[in-house]
Order: C-alpha cells, then structure tokens, then sequence
C-alpha cells in the first residue's frame, strides 16, 4: 500500500508555482510570524500564506476574536497587523521555508494596496493574495464596498500595473453573482482566484449574560458550516473563468479536499482545519487524498480537477 | 469541544495585595497546574488567567491590576459574572516525590505556580517580588523562601540570586518557575549550565487561547496550546524567549 | 418546579394572532396537509405554516431534494404544490387546526401572488407569508430577481391591497444588505419580516461518483450552518425596522430559541430542527425555553425580545 | 446520522420476471423487514426499495420496471455503482414462534414481505399476481400458495378470496401483508372484521426519506418515519388509506 502511494502525485502547478501539494494554509491562520510559517510547511503544507497586511499597524478587534460552535468557527479578529515595514521585515528568508510563500494584503484604498504590495514585492513572495471579501472589518472588504466588481477591478488593475507576481484575489460567498466578481478579477488580470473568505457575518449571543460573545459583535463564519456554499461557489466561478480557482472553506479531511478539487479547485486553504485537526492537518489531509486516489485508480491529483462538471 | 464562554458567578472575592485580588467562582472542569483559563467581561475584552486555587469545586485567579480589562475585573463584585471558557494550554509536568525540586515565583508569576506547589510535594519554594507588600500567598504557602529588591523582607535580591545559592547547597533536579521573561531567561541559563531540568511558563499576548490565530507565537510555538509551559529542550530551539515577542497587532518587540 | 414552570408565560401576540407560544412551524416542511398541520399543532406549536403554494401545480425537482451533512442540512425541493385551487380544498376547516395556520404563497410575478393570496382568503389562515428568497427554484425568489428592495416593494405593496390578513415576508441572508429589505418590505405594508430562508446555496459532492448529489445540483442551506447568520440577521433587521421580526434558522433547542429571541425575534421558526430532534421539536423547545426563563428568574419570554440590544 | 448516499457495486443481477429485476451490492447495516433504503442514480432521481434479500453482508432489491427510473435502474449492469441511504423508517414486529401467521404479499409487495418470510418461521405465505410469469421468488419459498387472477397458476383469484377461506380453516393471530393498496384494504377490513391482528407496509411518494418534507403523508402519519408499516389500531386512526394518496406535487388523488 505504501509502496502503490509513492506513485502517486499530488503536486500541482499554480501559475507557474510548484507546489508539492495542493494544501495552503489560509489567510490569517498562524501566519503572523516566519517562524510559525516555517512549522506549518514543516507539517506539509503545499505553500503558505501569511495574515493580510496593511499599510499601518493595526490592533483588531477586542477579544473574543474567535470562537467555536457547533458547526464551525467564527472570527473578527479585525486585521491586527503590524503595518507593511514591520512585515518586511519578519518576512525574510522566504526561500529556506520550504513551501512558497503568500503575501496577503489589504488596504482602505486603492493606493494602499498599491503601496503594501510595492512594500513587500522584494521579500521572496511566490505570489500576493488580495482579500475584497472581510465581513467583519470597517473600512476593508465588504465594509468597504471593496466587494463590488467595480472596485475589484479597479483595485487589481493598479496593483497589476506594479507587480509581476502572480495575484490570487480572494472573494466573498456573500455576494448575489460570485461569478461577475471573479470575472472582474479576471478581466483586471488577476492570475487566480481564491474562493472564500469567511461568510455572514454571523453573531452569537451568550443567552446568560446577554451580549454578543465577539468583541466585534459579529464575525465571519467558517468551517463545516462554509463548506457546502465554499464548493458551490468554487463550481460556480470554474465554468466562469479561465483562471485557477484556490478553494477555501471547511476543508479538514482528504474527502473534503478532493470534493473541493472536483469541483473545480486547483489548490484548496485550510483555516479552521488548524482548529478541528491541528497543526498538522496538510500531511493529515495529504495522505487521505493519496489513499482516496489510490484506492480509486487515480495516480494523479490533476486528474480530478473540476471532474464534477464532466 | 466548544470554544465559548461559560457564564459563571464570582462567589469570593480575597483582596491579597493593594493591587492584586482573587476572584473564586464554580469550577469543575479537569484543569493541570500551569493551563490557563480565558475571561471574558461581556463587551470589554476576555484575557488569559491561571487559576491559582482550587478546591473541590472552587477555583480561584489571582489579578494583578495592570490595565483596563484588569481594573474592571478589580470592580466586579460577589455576585457579579465573568465568562470564563478553557482551561487550555500544556501545564507543569509532576514530578516524582523522589526528585529534588525546586519552585521559583516572581511577582503575579506565583498565581500560575501556586496550584502546582499545591501538588508538587517536598519542593523547596521560592517567591520573588519588589517589596514586602507585594508578597503573594504568604498564609497559604508557609514554608515559602522570600526574596525582595529592596530587602523589605526575606533576601535581599532576585530569585535568581537565591537560586544560584541554593543550586550550590541542593542537589536540585528540576526547577519550575513562572515570573518575569526576564527572570525565567536567566534560570533557563543557570539550568542548562547546571544540568538540571526546567519547566518555565512563558507569556505571550493571547487571543484565541487554542491555536488558530497565531498571536502568541514564540518561535513558531504556540503559548496557548504547545505551552505555556516550554522545557530546558524545548526553550533551546526558542530563541526569541527572553528577546522578543510579539504584540497585539503582531508588531515585534524587544523584551 | 413543575408548579413554578407552570406561572411562566410563553404566550406571544404577533400582529394581533395569539399563539400560545413562539415556535412556528416553518414553511416547506411537514405543511403538505391539513392533518400534518393538525399533527405539528397536536405537537406543541404555537403556529404552523403550509408548504409554499403558487398559482399551478408543480412537481418540483428531482431527488435528493434533502440532504443532511456535518453541519446542516440542504434542500432543493423546488416548491413542489398542488397549486392553489387544490391547496384550497387541502386547506379547510383551519379553526380545528388547534393552532394559528399561516399561508406560504409564491409566484413567477406580482399578479401571481395576488392570485394567490385571493385564492386562499377565505381559507381561514391567520396570516400570510410571502419568500422571496428561496435560492434554487428558477422563475422564483432569488432567481428571478425577486430579492431586491424593489421587486420586494412591489410584490408586497400589490398583495396588500388586496388583503386584510397580516403578511409576513420571508428573506434571504444572502444579500449584503438585509436591512434595506426589510425596509422595502415593511414600507410596502407588511405585517412582520421573517427571517430567513435558507442560505446559499451550497453544493455537496459525492466524491465516488463524481456528481453533486442534490438533483437540482445546488440546495440551500439550514440548520446549525444557517444559526448564527440568522440571528446576525435578526439582530440588523430588529435595530432597523419597527414590525416584528420572526426569527427562523437553525434552531432546535429551547437555548437556540432564546438567542433568537434575544437578538430581537417576537416569535421563532422551526424547520430543520424537525430532522434533528423529531417531530415533537415544537414541545421540547417549549418545555427548554420554559426551564430556562424560571432558572434565569423570568416569567414571560416577552421581557427577553431583543434584550441583546440592551 | 448524515444523510447522504453511499455507493455501492452492483455485484450480482437476477431476473426474476421479465420485468423484475433483483440487483445485490455489498450491505452492512443493521435492517428489520419492511424498512426501505433510498437508491440514487447520479444526475438521474433516487428512489425507495426495500430489500428482498439478505445474505451475509449481501444485500438485493428487486425492482419492477415501471417508468423512468426503474428503466434506468434494470439497465444497470454488474459492476456499475448505485448509491444508497438508509434504511429508513418502522419494519413488521416479528411475532412469537407460537403465533399463528399468515404472510400475503401481492405483485411487487413481494419484494417487502421476503425479508420477513426468511425471518418468521412457521407462517402461511400467499403471493398473488396477475398471471403466472409474474409470479416471484417462487424457488426461494417453497411452500408458498400462489394465486393468479387468471388461474394460470395456483389459485385463481385474488389473494384476498383465498385469504378469507384460509381464515375460515386457520386461526390466523397475525397477518402481514405488502401489495396493492386496494388489496391491503381489504386485508385490514378482514382483519378487523375476524379481530385479527395486522401489519401492513403502505405506499406514498417518498422523497426526503426521513421525515421532513411531508410529502409521503397519509393521515398525518409519515410512512418513511411513522411507516411503512402500520398495524391495525394506526390504521384506523388513517382515513385517507385505502382511499386517497398525495402525489409527487402533493395534489391529491383517490385511489
Ligand atoms: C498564560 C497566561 C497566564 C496569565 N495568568 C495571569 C494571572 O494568573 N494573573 C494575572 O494577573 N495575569 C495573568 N496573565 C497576564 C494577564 O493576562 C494580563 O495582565 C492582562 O491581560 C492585562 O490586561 P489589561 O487590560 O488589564 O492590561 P493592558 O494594559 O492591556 O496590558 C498590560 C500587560 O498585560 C499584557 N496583556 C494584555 N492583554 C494580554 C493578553 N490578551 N494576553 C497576554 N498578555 C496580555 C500586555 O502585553 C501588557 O504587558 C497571564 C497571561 C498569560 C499569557
Ligand atoms: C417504502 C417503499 C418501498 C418500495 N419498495 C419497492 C421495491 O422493493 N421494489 C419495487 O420495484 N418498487 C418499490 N417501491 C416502489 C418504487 O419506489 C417505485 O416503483 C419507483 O419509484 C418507480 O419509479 P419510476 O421512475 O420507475 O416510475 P414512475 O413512472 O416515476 O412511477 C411509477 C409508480 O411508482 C410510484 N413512484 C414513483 N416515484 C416514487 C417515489 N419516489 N416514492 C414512492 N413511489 C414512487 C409512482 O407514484 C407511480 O405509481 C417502493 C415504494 C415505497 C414507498
Ligand atoms: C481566525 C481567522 C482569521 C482570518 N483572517 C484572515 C485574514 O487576515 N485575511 C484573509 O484573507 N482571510 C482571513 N480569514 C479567512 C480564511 O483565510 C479563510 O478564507 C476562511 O477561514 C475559510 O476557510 P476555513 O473554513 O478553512 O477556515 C481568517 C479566518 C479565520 C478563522
Ligand atoms: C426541506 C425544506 C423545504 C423548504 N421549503 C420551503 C418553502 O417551500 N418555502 C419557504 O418559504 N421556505 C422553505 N424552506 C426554508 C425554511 O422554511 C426555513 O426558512 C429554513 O429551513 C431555515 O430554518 P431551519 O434552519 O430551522 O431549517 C424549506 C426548508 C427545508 C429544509
Ligand atoms: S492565542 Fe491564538 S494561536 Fe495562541
Ligand atoms: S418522504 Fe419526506 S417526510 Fe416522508
């Protein structure tokens, strides 16, 4: 058995970035220093991302930032960061991580995505990630009217214009038409498309004190709960783009995975996995796929991408 | 598991310093000596505690005034809520009753150890603080060696000072010790030139409490959920530990 | 405490209906018949609602039509009826129900909705409701552009004119702004705002065969994914408009029906919690929410309505 | 419980009748007689069959070919998958050894009550159908008396005819019967009539499966979770059987 799992390949190139597998651990998950990026590759990640980044530092949001429920998680953590010239410098050394590195960034205005992106392109970044999609935080994503075709492709267009890296931008389940989103990406020349950020917002209230349990009172939903709407929307935008679609949301199992990259999904994040399988859920998820595939005669997981549609 | 708050009502309240107050409240949960709870004041802000007493069913955290989350806790009242939701994180290994130990506490550091110089028997234990009034547990603990900056009572000087003295005269074959990062650098270093074994708790800025958010890293571990408790092995991969960490907002300091 | 349980009121009065108390059964679920009504009333709830019902008979879609995974539940039903004129003779006697009975009516335009709610005025029901928003019924709800503000007033202000019954609309979470819905509706006369219907949709792949396993593909989601986007939901709508709001979506326990209430719901709907806990959901709830309120030092749910505000 | 189909390889395929069809696939679960399980063809429907067979871990439906499904189903081949979930709903309640039976299934009905005639020994078994190449199982069960409306084979009449003479000569305690809901009347009128007990396995349109949507109503009783099977004192409390039946739309028709 383990002799047959040798053989088989999990390795995908996206844009032009070889991963040894399709894992990538999400946005905002461990990814505030190198050396937390470091251990999550050293548990098998195919790359890694880091938490978004701003022009200036930011606090967040007041605790409770994340909390759990029966199915999934919720968050508002609210961009804490410590401003684009500290991450610069904590981000060195990206090429002795062992997985290629994400930059995620976020700005209030175009000219700070601009900027943050200008800010971190000499850091060794395989790619730069641009989140329109946050719920849960004044003045970025959604509360800023950054989820609109028009503003992604504006935003993109000028970020383009600065950088050769490849952009994944990332987009929100709670829009009427994620496919005009993705389009506008594209159109703006996005390289890929990252499929989704947190949905609700959801709130929580603790019945015996009364009061929302987040300090933001509300904060996006992930996990379980986002799978199902993750993997429509990942089916949705693969017939309507020609760019790769990175499928996030409530990814936690190799079954969860491979539903994933069969509708449509050339890499998938996993966030809220940390959480329910911990730190080491990529190789956990890396050998559930390889088993899947090997028990299902496929010796290649480019094989199955989008096969949902066929 | 569910990672939200528990409502529970504050049944004692023991004033133990000028600035420092323990809250008891119904706990029944399994808790390790080391592990932390997270608090939470309903629209203010929810920060980590050690519990510092248990019995039976009742535990207790002792607090330090520093900020506003901390001077609010301070208002709360017998009778009044807190959430609370954990415990979390890896606590103090025990040791055998036949192994020479040694327990260092230095200033709200002693709320961590306290519970487990309840379990640990036959441990020498060592409290540290600025001055005679900030001395914790004194009733509780009476066998406790005393240590002030200023002299006030008990040596004059650090913990580590003492340490280095007692090393000299006891044979101590591990070392568990919970106060300033600064203090517990220093006793990692005696440790390691000693050979002797070290269980060190370590602070960091904490928001999820279970791993996910990455806030508390310290050279790629997690206080909350790989420590707060490091040993001598663990602590030598961590070079940041007693250099840097990490803030709020995730912007580097040096400690 | 039995003898305490017993001075504690759950009786609602929702825009002039008296129920006995705040559980409803939700539309599309068990309303196919007169005796099944008959049979959730005999249950404990406090009102029920029939299945959706448009102008002609329609099979709906093609199984599964239901599904349940880790987190919830999916339908795509596809408003399966017998239209109205059947529906009016399936729907008599509605007095001997033992609880309120609330139309559900649909169409592909306003005149149909008119038609309808005229064809089951004389019917008996205390009320009617009127989604707009269900996520997979093509020529329906969100599909035919039924959920924005002006489809919704339009659609609202013309059955109001032609009705004295209260009218309850019926939204999606799936838009990014809730509350100007809701103003729509209310502005447009509506009695109370229900929400929310089913959100997404979400697709679940069967990863053996390749194929997404609902037979309309794509199904929305309820249950325990759907609960904090719901009270998220309700918590907006309460602030922002002054008919009252009833909460529905992922509720199944008596502390789920408090949350609800608390972020502002006057009376809550139940539908997939008739899966997880069974058709007595209804009572259960009931006897939850009454053991909660005398332990908590309440003695009517009505001082706890959108106490989360406070 | 998640509800969601399960694919399974046909492994073996029977004719049993030129329009009948048993196809068996690997099964583990636990199963009463009477129960049904749901069976999907991808991007196609998914239907209700109970089992006919139980083997080990083998398990078979046999299915009539009626309209588009079954049409797809009987062109199937050994080896393709199916997906199932369930089974679902209440199965017949084996009665004791020293209680008399008598077991009547009628066309495709057979298919539920061969489950049960493995299981309760001792009891009569009728089957009837319309002519004799309809006629099922019929070297599975030796012993069955066999009815045709045309007399091709056994008795000729239906299996109603030959159950009221049987009443006459046995003191049958417990019938069970699955077929034509007409006949199934009729069994339950006799039964009431001579005050014998009965459980009979009633059909409506069935899409969820597990009692939420409502559609497979008779009476307010739901007979994928209250049913398939019911016994008299249900029955009685369940006008619409034998009457009228809800349809895939929910319009509503006599039978
Ligand atoms: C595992 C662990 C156990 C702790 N146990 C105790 C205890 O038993 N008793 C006690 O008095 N204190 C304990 N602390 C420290 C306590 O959490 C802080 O004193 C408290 O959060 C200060 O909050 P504030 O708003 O009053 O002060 P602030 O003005 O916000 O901060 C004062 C200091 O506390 C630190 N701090 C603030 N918030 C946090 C946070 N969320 N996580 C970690 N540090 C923070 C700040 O970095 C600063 O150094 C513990 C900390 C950790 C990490
Ligand atoms: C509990 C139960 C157990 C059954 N067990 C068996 C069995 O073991 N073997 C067997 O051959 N048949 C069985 N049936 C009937 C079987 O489900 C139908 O014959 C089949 O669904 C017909 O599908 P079709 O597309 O081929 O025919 P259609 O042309 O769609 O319909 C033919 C007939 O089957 C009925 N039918 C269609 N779909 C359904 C449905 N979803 N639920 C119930 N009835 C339906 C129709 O009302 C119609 O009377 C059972 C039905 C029920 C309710
Ligand atoms: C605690 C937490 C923090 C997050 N922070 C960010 C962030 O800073 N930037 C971002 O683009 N996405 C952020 N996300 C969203 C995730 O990257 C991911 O899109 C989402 O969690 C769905 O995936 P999951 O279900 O695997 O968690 C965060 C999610 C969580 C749970
Ligand atoms: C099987 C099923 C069928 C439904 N059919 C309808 C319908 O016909 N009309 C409607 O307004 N809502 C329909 N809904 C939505 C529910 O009424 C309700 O809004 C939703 O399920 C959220 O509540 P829950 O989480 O308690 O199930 C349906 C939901 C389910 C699960
Ligand atoms: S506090 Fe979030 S990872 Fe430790
Ligand atoms: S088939 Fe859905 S309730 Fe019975």
């Amino acid at each position: 058995m383990n002799g047959k799992m040798a053989g088989i390949s999990l390795s995908v190139n996206l844009c032009n970035i070889r991963l040894s597998n399709p894992t990538v651990l999400a946005s905002g998950i461990l990814g505030t220093t190198r050396a937390l990026l470091k251990r999550v590759a050293d548990n098998g990640a195919g790359a890694v991302t880091i938490k978004s980044v701003s022009k200036e530092q930011r606090e967040g949001h007041k605790n409770p930032t994340v909390i759990t429920y029966e199915a999934g998680m919720l968050n508002a953590v609210g961009y804490s960061n410590p401003g684009v010239d500290a991450a610069r410098s904590e981000f060195y050394n990206l090429e002795d991580i062992g997985a290629p590195v994400i930059a995620s960034i976020i700005g209030t205005c175009t000219d700070d995505f601009v900027e943050v992106a200008e800010g971190l392109s000499e850091s060794g970044f395989s790619a730069i990630e641009i989140p329109l999609s946050c719920p849960h935080t004044p003045g970025f994503g959604l509360l800023s009217g950054q989820g609109t075709p028009e503003a992604t492709y504006e935003i993109i267009s000028a970020v383009r214009r600065k950088t050769n890296l490849p952009i994944f931008v990332k987009i929100s389940p709670n829009v009427p038409e994620i496919t005009t989103i993705a389009k506008a990406a594209e159109d703006a020349g996005a390289s890929a498309i990252t499929a989704v950020n947190s949905m609700g917002p959801g709130m929580i209230i603790n019945i015996e004190s009364k009061k929302p349990v987040l300090g933001f009172k509300v904060g996006g939903v992930t996990g379980d709960a986002l799978r199902p709407i993750a993997v429509r929307c990942v089916y949705d935008i693969y017939k309507a783009i020609k760019i790769p679609v990175i499928g996030v949301g409530g990814i936690s199992t190799g079954r969860h995975a491979i539903e994933m990259i069969m509708a449509g999904a050339a890499a998938i994040g996993i966030g809220t996995g940390v959480y329910t399988r911990g730190i080491d859920v990529f190789s956990k998820v890396c050998a559930e796929m390889k088993q899947w595939l090997m028990e299902n005669g496929y010796n290649n997981i480019n094989d199955i991408v989008g096969i949902a549609h066929d | 598991m569910i990672e939200q708050p528990q409502m529970v009502k504050i049944c004692n309240i023991k004033d133990e310093t000028p600035n420092v107050k323990t809250f008891f409240f119904e706990f029944t949960g399994h808790y390790d000596p080391g592990q932390f709870i997270m608090v939470w004041i309903p629209l203010n802000d929810e920060k980590p505690f050690t519990l510092s007493y248990i019995n039976g069913n009742i535990a207790g955290i002792t607090v330090l005034r520093r900020g506003d989350f901390t001077k609010t806790l301070h208002a709360k009242k017998i009778g009044d809520q807190i959430g609370i939701r954990g415990p979390y994180g890896k606590g103090y290994g025990l040791s055998e009753k036949s192994v020479t130990t040694c327990i260092v506490g230095g200033g709200i550091g002693m709320a961590s150890i306290a519970c487990l110089a309840d379990r640990q028997e036959n441990a020498t234990f060592i409290q540290g603080a600025r001055t005679v009034t900030e001395l914790l547990f004194r009733h509780r603990f009476k066998e406790m060696k005393l240590c002030t900056d200023d002299g006030s009572l008990g040596y004059k000087g650090t913990t580590v000072d003492l340490l280095r003295e007692l090393i000299g005269k006891h044979n101590y074959q591990k070392i568990y010790a919970c106060g300033p990062e600064k203090m517990l650098h220093k006793i990692f270093e005696l440790c390691s030139e000693h050979h002797i074994d070290c269980e060190v708790s370590v602070e960091r800025y904490i928001k999820c409490g279970f791993g996910i958010c990455g806030q508390c890293d310290c050279s790629g571990q997690r206080i909350c959920i790989d420590g707060p408790v490091f040993n001598k092995e663990d602590l030598r991969n961590m070079p940041d530990f007693g250099k840097t960490a990490i803030t709020k907002s995730g912007s580097r300091v040096s400690l």
